[in-house]
């Protein structure tokens, strides 16, 4: 699998990403400078974690239009894959290549902890080496989680199976309103979100940062192996 | 000349941030403090003289960077 | 101080900090009446902050070598070597002042500071830690500068995507008008890939990189060694504001850079901005050199040469570049977005040249501006009496006091805190914020773990300077022992009172000895540092209070095998080990504070060569796979270290010991040193004939399980009802 | 009635998110934008007759918690 990572000015968590991909792929992803106009040959783009800009204005705005943006939404539109991850997933929502906004954190603190996510979708490039319904522990660190949309909006992703992931406690229980389970407030406690064509995803929580036992687990290594067996054809 | 660009969330969108300050508000005795909404106000110096163009320019500006039409609105005022 | 030039004399220099004989001696190295910009810079030069002129004959004594320093004090910070050709670089430094006119700027931009002494030596910085102070929780004050403070570093360390991964906090009413904010980063760099801060090179240019110049801060580094009186709030139009983003960019593009050839010399610009940084390159490497300040990227207009040579604008650095690379350099830091100018020569003079808009502005020769920077000997006074311990009895039982000791403000849980900090960031956090005694960061591509940890404990200084100093160090040195860790160096960050008091001085110079000692008991020498003084209030009674002696220690230690460390949580099954001897020193401990109210008696004896023989012992019996979880046992005695073993791993554990004879409050919760717990499989018998055959003091406690911690007596206490008691302090008072 | 309480940075205080700011619009092609600067705005519904006292109470606001004043300033306004 070819994976590039976009680099912006403050995107820090791109040598995690890298070393997450490289330990499932065993060679190194290329890294994309924003400011680039073409791509190479590509299976897998991602814009990972950090504070792109700052995060000055709103989270991933200015990000959103650097000139390596263009040359994603060709990318996207030939059907490419694409992985956002926090400020990467603002990014996404900021180009509008996926739906929905992300907000300050209900709490209006910077959050930094572990999480359960509950598998909602599974069968998409980034999500099938889980059943539906599977839970797994992830970081995630970010004070702009909080997922909202419009009714419509919402709806429509809930209709047609466009969540990834949801917050939860360790047991899959969702309850939106807890702060415990959904740190951030997110809308129906979404944490990850999906093209139309399941081929973008976006989420907040870190995968990248869980691939190591060292570190304390590997529950977000099905993720990044499972993008490997779906993109290696 | 100077633009003001105000930003702020559309009617809907829950604003933590404007219903924490009401909260904080009423806890420090201001009882009379109903509902509180944060907006943003980027104010710019342009070098232009025509204010019609620079208050269009000023929307470009919005429409383009300033303000995410998912979410927010925004206005435009050209002020000295 | 406004930028506005005026007269300058005698009073003048007195309102810019300095002494009359100070001007006096300003006067006859000038051999005229100084300028009033050679005033400012003679003024911000010897400072206390930038000159240690109270406290550099005692920082002398302290040990600062040893096979493994690379670096000790003198450059921006301390390097050690860490094998593999690898180098750790880092350093501690306050924001002590700024933190409280300021919190959220003030800890940021103290972040941001003491990030820039890290990566300006060619370290890609890796780890970030904090010690804080704060006053009595139950005042207002105290809460917002504990929300702005704990913002601050958050905001910063997060955006600049170093992990956040330790430290400490108490809280005493000696902190209500002075916090502390001392804040730690680790780097790691290439033995043969680190840069120093003295120029060489005449006709070298002088380059300027990171953010503009504005008007921020000016005189900052004289207002950090005032004592604040009611007037600290009018003072306030001095706050800088950080930029992470751009330090971010900073970074990356300096180190981008070291990996070129081009770079002779570089330095960050931090207190005192230009001066300090022009100085001190052109002083260490002995030329003269000239700046042009028309060539300063400027943020505000009509800056004068003063307020540019004073500023401290943030995220700003200063090099010396050899010269057929500047284009290269330029090229680079163009590419991150970030201002670049030359503003400057290395010269043969030997003295400091400075021009603005066609007139000097300054003329100053450098070696008399260092050399007879003024060093005071200041009088020491008698130690204050410590108040004895007084009689003890136990009002409220063990259960009960257990129960308020875990939940109380110095030892409740501090998620809350580092819940705010990123601590995974850059992937390689093996052991987070209360998961060990000692943080452990892996270095990418190796197998090498780095261990950090910040401790002090100031109730001990304030009792027994003296031992209060060693246990300093001692404590660092443990927890870092504790996870399996050699411990290499520490770097300090000496917080006190006025030096101009006799007795103050008397606790510096006590608790410096005290650190010294035990630095060269243990092997740990002091690679960099920093003192800040005058921590003191003047109330609207016109009296002083000055804060509890607080001489924080930063531990380094390293692990060649990181999957080898341990940590706090105890797995199911095995047995409890004590390492050390009890003698149920409840002398200034947190149970005599908490339930008798009082904060008396001695605080407990160091016993330098129990602490090396224990540690070392444990330190075998991790890395040989015995010991399988461990902890130091510090504030709160046993009782609550078995509670936070308990609690991380989420596994309980019976206690079984015969009855000592000792008062069991005094068992249970005294502070006696040099001990450990120590998590092992099977009975426990092993470990404790290991630790006879060493010498070392060692019995079992208890066997491992169950959900609860269970007293000789049968009383269990669950887990889940220690973490209530102990989760609940910092949201209680912080969200409500 | 509603008050209107504008915090804005001191002049002098660096204020990182509008240069940032500036730059991008720059990049997008606004070149004609100068000086950026970034403000808030709080608009506090208050149960009151007398627009004297509400925004005297509006300023007491702004001192106890809307601004910070050691590096901000406020302006208050009744606006209906
Ligand atoms: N308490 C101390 N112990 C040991 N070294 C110290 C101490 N205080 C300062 N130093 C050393 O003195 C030098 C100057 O310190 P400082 O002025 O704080 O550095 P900077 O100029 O980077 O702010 C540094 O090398 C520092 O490590
Ligand atoms: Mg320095």
């Amino acid at each position: 699998m070819k994976a590039g990572i976009v680099v912006f000015p403050g995107t820090n968590r791109e040598r995690d990403m890298a070393i997450a991909l490289r330990s499932v792929t065993g060679t190194a992803p290329v890294m994309l400078w924003h400011g680039e106009t073409s791509l190479p040959d590509l299976d897998l783009i991602v814009l990972p974690g950090g504070f792109s800009y700052g995060d000055y204005l709103r989270c991933g705005a200015m990000a959103a239009h650097s000139p390596i943006m263009r040359e994603i939404r060709t990318f996207a539109a030939r059907g490419g894959h694409i992985l956002g991850v926090c400020n990467g997933f603002q990014i996404l929502t900021e180009t509008g290549l996926l739906p929905g906004a992300l907000l300050r954190n209900a709490g209006l603190r910077f959050l930094s902890q572990d999480c359960w996510l509950r598998v909602e979708e599974a069968g998409t490039p980034f999500t099938r080496n889980w059943k539906k319904g599977d839970v797994f522990r992830t970081p995630l660190a970010h004070g702009d989680g909080n997922y909202v949309a419009d009714v419509t909006t919402v709806d429509r992703l809930e209709g047609e199976g466009l969540i990834a992931f949801r917050y939860s406690d360790a047991k899959g229980v969702v309850d939106v309103a807890d702060r415990l389970s959904n740190p951030n407030g997110s809308m129906n406690a979404i944490a990850g979100v999906l093209s139309e064509n399941r081929r973008i995803c976006g989420m907040m929580p870190h995968p990248e940062d869980l691939v190591d036992p060292l570190m304390g687990g590997v529950d977000g290594r099905p993720l990044f192996e499972g993008l490997v067996e779906a993109l290696v054809q | 000349m100077k633009l003001r660009v105000t930003v702020s969330l559309k009617d809907g969108v829950l604003d933590p941030q404007g219903k924490a300050i009401g909260h904080a508000l009423h806890t420090l005795g201001f009882v009379e403090a109903g509902t509180v909404r944060v907006s943003k106000v980027i104010e710019i110096e342009v070098n232009s003289t025509d204010r019609a163009q620079a208050e269009q320019r000023g929307r470009e500006m919005a429409e383009a960077l300033l303000a995410n039409l998912v979410i927010e609105d925004f206005s435009v005022e050209v002020v000295s | 101080m406004s930028g506005a030039v005026r007269e300058v004399n005698e009073e003048l220099a007195r309102e810019f900090g300095l002494t009359s004989e100070e001007y006096n001696r300003v006067v006859s190295i000038m051999g005229r009446t100084p300028s009033f910009t050679e005033l400012g810079v003679f003024s911000v030069m010897w400072s206390e902050h930038c000159s240690y002129k109270s406290s550099r004959k005692w920082l002398r004594t302290l040990p600062t070598t040893a096979p493994w320093v690379i670096h000790g004090p003198g450059e921006n910070a301390g390097v050690v070597d860490i094998g593999q050709g690898l180098a750790a670089i880092f350093k501690m430094e306050s924001h002590n002042h700024p933190s409280f006119i300021e919190p959220y700027q003030g800890a940021a931009t103290g972040v941001g500071g003491i990030l820039r002494d890290v990566f300006t030596m060619g370290a890609r910085p890796v780890a970030n830690l904090n010690a804080l102070r704060f006053g009595d929780p139950a005042t207002p004050r105290t809460r917002e500068i504990v929300d702005g403070v704990v913002r601050g570093i958050g905001g910063y360390g997060n955006c600049v995507g170093v992990p956040t991964v330790g430290g400490e906090v108490n809280f005493h009413r000696a902190y209500d008008g002075n916090p502390l904010v001392n804040a730690m980063t680790v780097g790691v760099a290439h033995q043969d890939k680190i840069f120093l801060s003295a120029a060489a090179g005449v006709g070298n240019p002088v380059v300027y990189v990171g953010s503009k110049t504005g008007r921020d801060g000016i005189h900052g580094a004289t207002m950090s060694s005032a004592e604040f009186d009611e007037n600290a709030l009018a003072k306030r139009p001095t706050v800088q504001v950080g930029d992470p983003f751009v330090e971010k960019l900073l970074i990356e593009a300096c180190l981008e850079l070291m990996a070129t050839d081009a770079i002779v010399a570089i330095q960050d610009m931090g207190a005192a901005g230009l001066t300090s940084s022009s100085v001190e390159m052109a002083g260490k490497g002995g030329v003269g050199i000239d700046l042009d300040l028309d060539a300063v990227p400027q943020r505000e207009p009509g800056m004068t040469a003063y307020e540019m040579m004073l500023s401290e604008s943030q995220e700003r650095m200063l090099m010396v570049l050899k010269p057929d690379r500047t284009d290269i350099a330029r090229a680079i830091f163009e590419k991150w977005e970030l201002d670049f100018a030359i503003i400057g020569t290395l010269t043969d003079t030997g003295h400091i040249v400075v021009r603005h808009k066609g007139q000097v502005e300054a003329d100053i020769p450098l070696d008399p501006l260092a050399e007879q920077a003024p060093i005071y000997d200041r009088p020491r006074g008698e130690l204050k009496a410590v108040e004895p311990l007084g009689p003890i009895h136990d009002p409220v039982g063990i259960e009960q006091a257990l129960i308020r000791l875990i939940g109380c403000p110095d030892l409740a849980s501090r998620a809350w805190i580092w819940n705010q900090y990123d601590s995974t960031v850059g992937g390689q956090t093996v052991r987070r914020p209360g998961g060990a005694d000692a943080a452990i960061v892996k270095i990418e591509d190796t197998s090498i773990g780095l261990a950090l940890t910040t401790d002090c404990t100031p109730r001990y200084c304030q009792a027994t300077p003296r031992s209060g100093g060693a246990q300093a160090v001692a404590e660092a040195w443990r927890n870092i022992t504790a996870t399996g860790a050699r411990p290499l160096a520490v770097t300090d960050n000496l917080n006190f009172g006025n030096p101009e008091k006799p007795e103050i001085m008397a606790q510096f110079v006590a608790a410096i000895e005290g650190m010294g000692e035990a630095c060269r008991a243990l092997d740990f020498p002091v690679v960099s540092g920093n003192v800040s003084l005058y921590n003191e209030t003047r109330g609207p009674d016109g009296e002083a209070i000055s804060i509890l002696p607080t001489p924080a220690i930063g531990g380094l230690g390293v692990l060649e095998d990181v999957s080898r460390s341990v940590g706090l949580g105890m797995p199911e099954g095995g047995s409890l080990v004590l390492i050390g001897k009890t003698d149920g020193a409840l002398g200034q401990s947190i149970w005599l504070r908490e339930i008798l109210g009082r904060e008396t008696g001695d605080a407990p004896e160091v016993d330098l060569a129990a602490e090396r023989r224990n540690g070392d012992f444990v330190r075998e019996q991790i890395l040989n796979g015995a010991i399988v979880a461990c902890h130091d046992v510090s504030d709160g005695g046993i009782l609550v270290a078995v509670s936070e073993m308990a609690m991380a791993g989420g596994t309980g554990c019976v206690l079984d010991v015969p009855d000592s004879g000792m008062r069991p409050e005094a068992f249970w919760f005294g502070e006696d040193q040099a001990r450990y717990l120590a998590a092992v499989q099977g009975d426990g018998a092993d470990l404790v004939a290991a630790a006879q055959g060493a010498g070392v003091p060692a019995r079992v406690l208890g066997q491992i399980g169950g959900d609860s911690v269970t007293l000789p007596s049968g009383a269990a206490i669950s887990i889940a009802r220690l973490k209530v008691a102990n989760a609940a302090f910092f949201p209680d008072l912080m969200d409500r």
